[in-house]
């Protein structure tokens, strides 16, 4: 992980980790505040509690993003802190979910713009100029754009990737891939490496190529508290003691150094938290397998 | 109580976009009651969800174990929703105005705001989108004002243009299902009128919880208590932890 | 089948059945040429060999595609018979794969257009006038447009369905979620009726939900002479024959009476086919399952 | 011989488009003798195929089987292709003019045709984005005409207008292989010129199989004839039936 991001992160890129609800890469967020790297464009759906985390930690210039609290639990405390002019600046540049999935799916194509029938009686378009909007030369009928999102590096967490970067999710996938082939770099991070014959025996699983991954970073637990289906459950628990810590920059500043700065790496991370692999381990629920044979 | 008048509002085999709290209690109130066939869409991706367990996040592993389909959320929204797939979408916010516009963006001024909120998330699209939407909020005259300080999601009058100037597909607001009454909107005006009161609510208590001169019905309707067994299956099957239900 | 087909598709109907190579639904195109449905606008990528079977038929007034060719072998020669005047006339409208795909995914989106960079320096748009642009609203280029494809109905051939019409395929999977989406209604012709149990064991496997389909029909071996990942393979010695019976008007007329007017059914068509099963069953390589717990 | 030399074109870990008939030989002769680890990419949504048998169509199982990846085409043209990931496109044509332009639609006019021919499929696509593309075609001067009937896949000139100012992404056909000799485009020009022969075949032959006045290299190379390897692979391994392989 270090490596990775020493190699792929660089201070003032666009960064994004991906992943809703499901899969957030804690690990890689962690390695970025405790590498101290600065100016960053952090975007992606919902910031989450990781967002939160590296926006306190001084890292974040700018927010690109659509729903910015602490699902069913709260607000994200710091980010609150920055926008309400209560804690240092920072730029924000907002949409809604469908823009954000829509920004990337246009950078997945590498096309300047994509098309969606929203915003229409709004008030976005008003504070965010990069909503725009074309006529259909068909229907003569205005339609909104959003430009296209083409991050210098995005961080897929996935719960298997074989090592040259072939990468399956299952469960919620969110706007993985699309972020990933929009981007100029990918770091897959996996719970498991697996053998390539592990991949090629379900190509259908496939997420992500390995012709468009960077780096390939084996995290088991890497997602913590977000999860991975099938390895560990959502540490629902810290999402609620989030909003202590978060609402007291003080006991931020504590959390930051006790669970990210003063520790070496994910394994150190685990070791600080006894109990947290017991109480999380996901139960097996195996599916069946399909057929490919000819 | 408005979990309860919710679940009313869905008919079996319809297909929600379903939050997370009290929506998604209404809808499983709805599921173990009167419409088994419900079909459970959440903005993550999981279709068909059968939650064994309440959700806290509308990413929970438990709306993917055992779903119908999961896609990704490029398919959610330009598939499902953008398509008029979606027939029910729930709304909820700080703000809820007097033409039904919702805002879950900013309290006060949108560069310098008091209270900075989540923003839109999909709320916006399934405003715009889905066939008919249901807001739950309570009642305030702060969560009641005649206009949002932002327009998240779009009502049925938007910053004077009506809705039907604006292209937007859905219904819009069709009800409003606070913690003391049902407010509906004109058929004419978009606007938000008084339509049934909860057992005991007067119409007095109703209008002091709105920031706007509250138009009241002509026949105004009772809203029908929670049946005992809604709140057997609300308080000890559904949220036994009392995540979402207060009271 | 004959209840789907008679309910779903009518005379001057707009009808997909889509499949690329993988899935095409011969059972339900012989179907419809029973029927004797008239003045079909038929719409796929590849018309393969039965779009050709339903253009000497003379189901269809119009053909929309971007491919008309036999794979690997040679032409479709009632199609070319068609348009190269020497049968009974066929409207077409042609685009790149790139432009049929775009198309189904703007019907899919309820969109009325799609944007894709391509058609450059070619002669299709002097040809195809429903070919057009839109100007990019952040940097001015000029992009080429296709119109939503939105067909009456479309039929979907796949390995597994529940009674709902909850599909699952693996393999090749085309186009078929964008059409089924676009489509005002969709029939599902499976391999395999499963209960949704099997659905829902595997959720990421599903690509069509029951909520757009409106008729299930059970039909083994549905997709002969196309084939059916780990059920059937193609039986290419047909597609190499078909040359000689396409090229010969009498011998096609034949074809048709023998294995499509004259019988009732594809059990039927399988009996006239001896030894048809055995030669293209598929073996068995199942892949491992995924842990789907928390 | 046109598969053995077209192999050489391609270097180990490239991302290939792969069609079916010579360039899918080619691809196969080259992953076989010194590129390993090609990527080959069909248009129907195998990627990183291992084909245990000689794929009679772009959608043959055994491209699905053992493969990195299968996704939909909407992926396949959007994040591979268009997305600028192909680092080679293979095409092939009905006919091929003298600035790589590409006919696979009709011979004479489109309304009238003389002979219709099965259209682009993915080629005008993969002529567009792939970073270059090997053009594949048999010399006869009916297949090599000055300008194509009708331009289905662009080159480097297109109805006058050169392909630098038509905003196509990808290089164009940077060689064409014949079945006697290697056409190059011009760096300037875009024309295709004379750059190398097989063994023992003169210019004069290669003029003959061309309808316009061939531009001959200054320095013209002799192809080197495939190996006794390569020949042995081609006629015993990969297509023992002789599929696509004719001589």
């Amino acid at each position: 992980m270090k490596t990775a991001i020493a190699e792929h992160v660089h201070d003032g890129d666009t960064v994004v980790i991906e992943g809703f609800t499901h899969l957030i890469c804690f690990a890689a967020g962690h390695e970025i505040i405790r590498q101290r790297r600065r100016d960053l464009t952090l975007a992606r759906l919902t910031p989450d509690l990781i967002y939160d985390q590296m926006i306190a930690a001084g890292c974040a210039k700018k927010l690109v993003f659509s729903w910015a609290g602490n699902p069913g639990v709260g607000s994200l405390h710091a980010f609150r802190r920055a926008v309400e002019g209560k804690g240092p600046a920072l730029e924000i540049e907002e949409y809604s979910h469908f823009g954000m999935v829509a920004r990337f799916q246009a950078g997945a194509a590498r096309l300047p713009f994509w098309t969606i029938r929203d915003y229409a009686g709004t008030d976005l378009p008003r504070v965010n100029p990069q909503i725009r909007s074309v006529t259909c030369p068909y229907t003569g009928e205005a339609l909104a754009t959003v430009p296209a999102l083409n991050p210098d590096v995005t961080i897929v967490h996935a719960q298997r990737a074989d090592a040259a970067g072939n990468t399956q999710i299952w469960g919620l996938v969110g706007v993985q891939k699309e972020a990933a082939f929009a981007s100029q770099r990918v770091i897959v991070v996996a719970e498991e490496l697996v053998d390539t014959a592990v991949i090629r025996a379900d190509p259908n699983r496939t997420l992500i190529p390995g012709l468009v991954v960077s780096a390939v970073v084996v995290e088991p637990w890497g997602a913590h508290p977000s999860y991975a289906q099938g390895f560990y459950d959502r540490d629902n628990d810290f999402y609620v003691a989030w909003e202590a810590i978060s609402r007291d920059p003080a006991k931020l500043a504590t959390y930051l150094d006790e669970y990210v700065y003063g520790l070496p790496d994910r394994a150190a991370y685990l070791a600080r938290n006894p109990g947290l692999t017991r109480r999380l381990q996901a139960r097996a629920q195996v599916c069946a397998g399909v057929n490919y044979g000819f | 109580m408005m979990a309860s008048v919710a679940a009313r509002e869905l008919a079996d085999g319809e297909v929600v976009f379903v939050g997370i709290g009290l929506p998604n209690l209404a809808c499983n109130l709805a599921r173990a009651t009167h419409a088994p066939n419900l079909v459970l869409i959440y903005e993550s991706g999981a279709v068909g969800a059968v939650p064994e367990r309440l959700p806290v996040s509308i990413g929970d592993p438990a709306l993917v174990t055992g779903s119908l389909m999961v896609c990704g959320m490029a398919d959610v929204f330009q598939c499902f929703l953008q398509n008029g797939r979606i027939e029910v979408g729930f709304l909820g916010g700080a703000q809820v105005d007097r033409w039904g516009n919702i805002n879950t963006t900013v309290i006060g001024d949108y560069a310098h705001p008091k209270v900075r909120l989540p923003g839109s998330g999909g709320a916006s699209e399934i405003a715009a989108h889905a066939r008919r939407t249901l807001v739950m909020a309570k009642l305030d005259p702060r969560a009641f004002p005649a206009d949002v300080d932002f327009l998240t999601s779009p009502g049925h009058r938007c910053r004077g243009v009506p809705r039907r100037d604006l292209g937007l597909p859905g219904a819009g607001p069709v009800k409003v299902i606070t913690d003391k009454a049902i407010l509906e909107a004109h058929p004419t005006s978009g606007e938000l009128v008084l339509a049934a009161l909860y057992p005991g609510v007067s119409a007095d208590e109703v209008r002091a919880g709105v920031g706007w001169p509250l138009v009241v019905r002509t026949t105004l309707l009772e809203v029908a208590p929670p049946s005992a067994r809604d709140l057997q299956l609300l308080r000890d099957v559904l949220d036994p932890k009392k995540l979402f239900l207060r009271g």
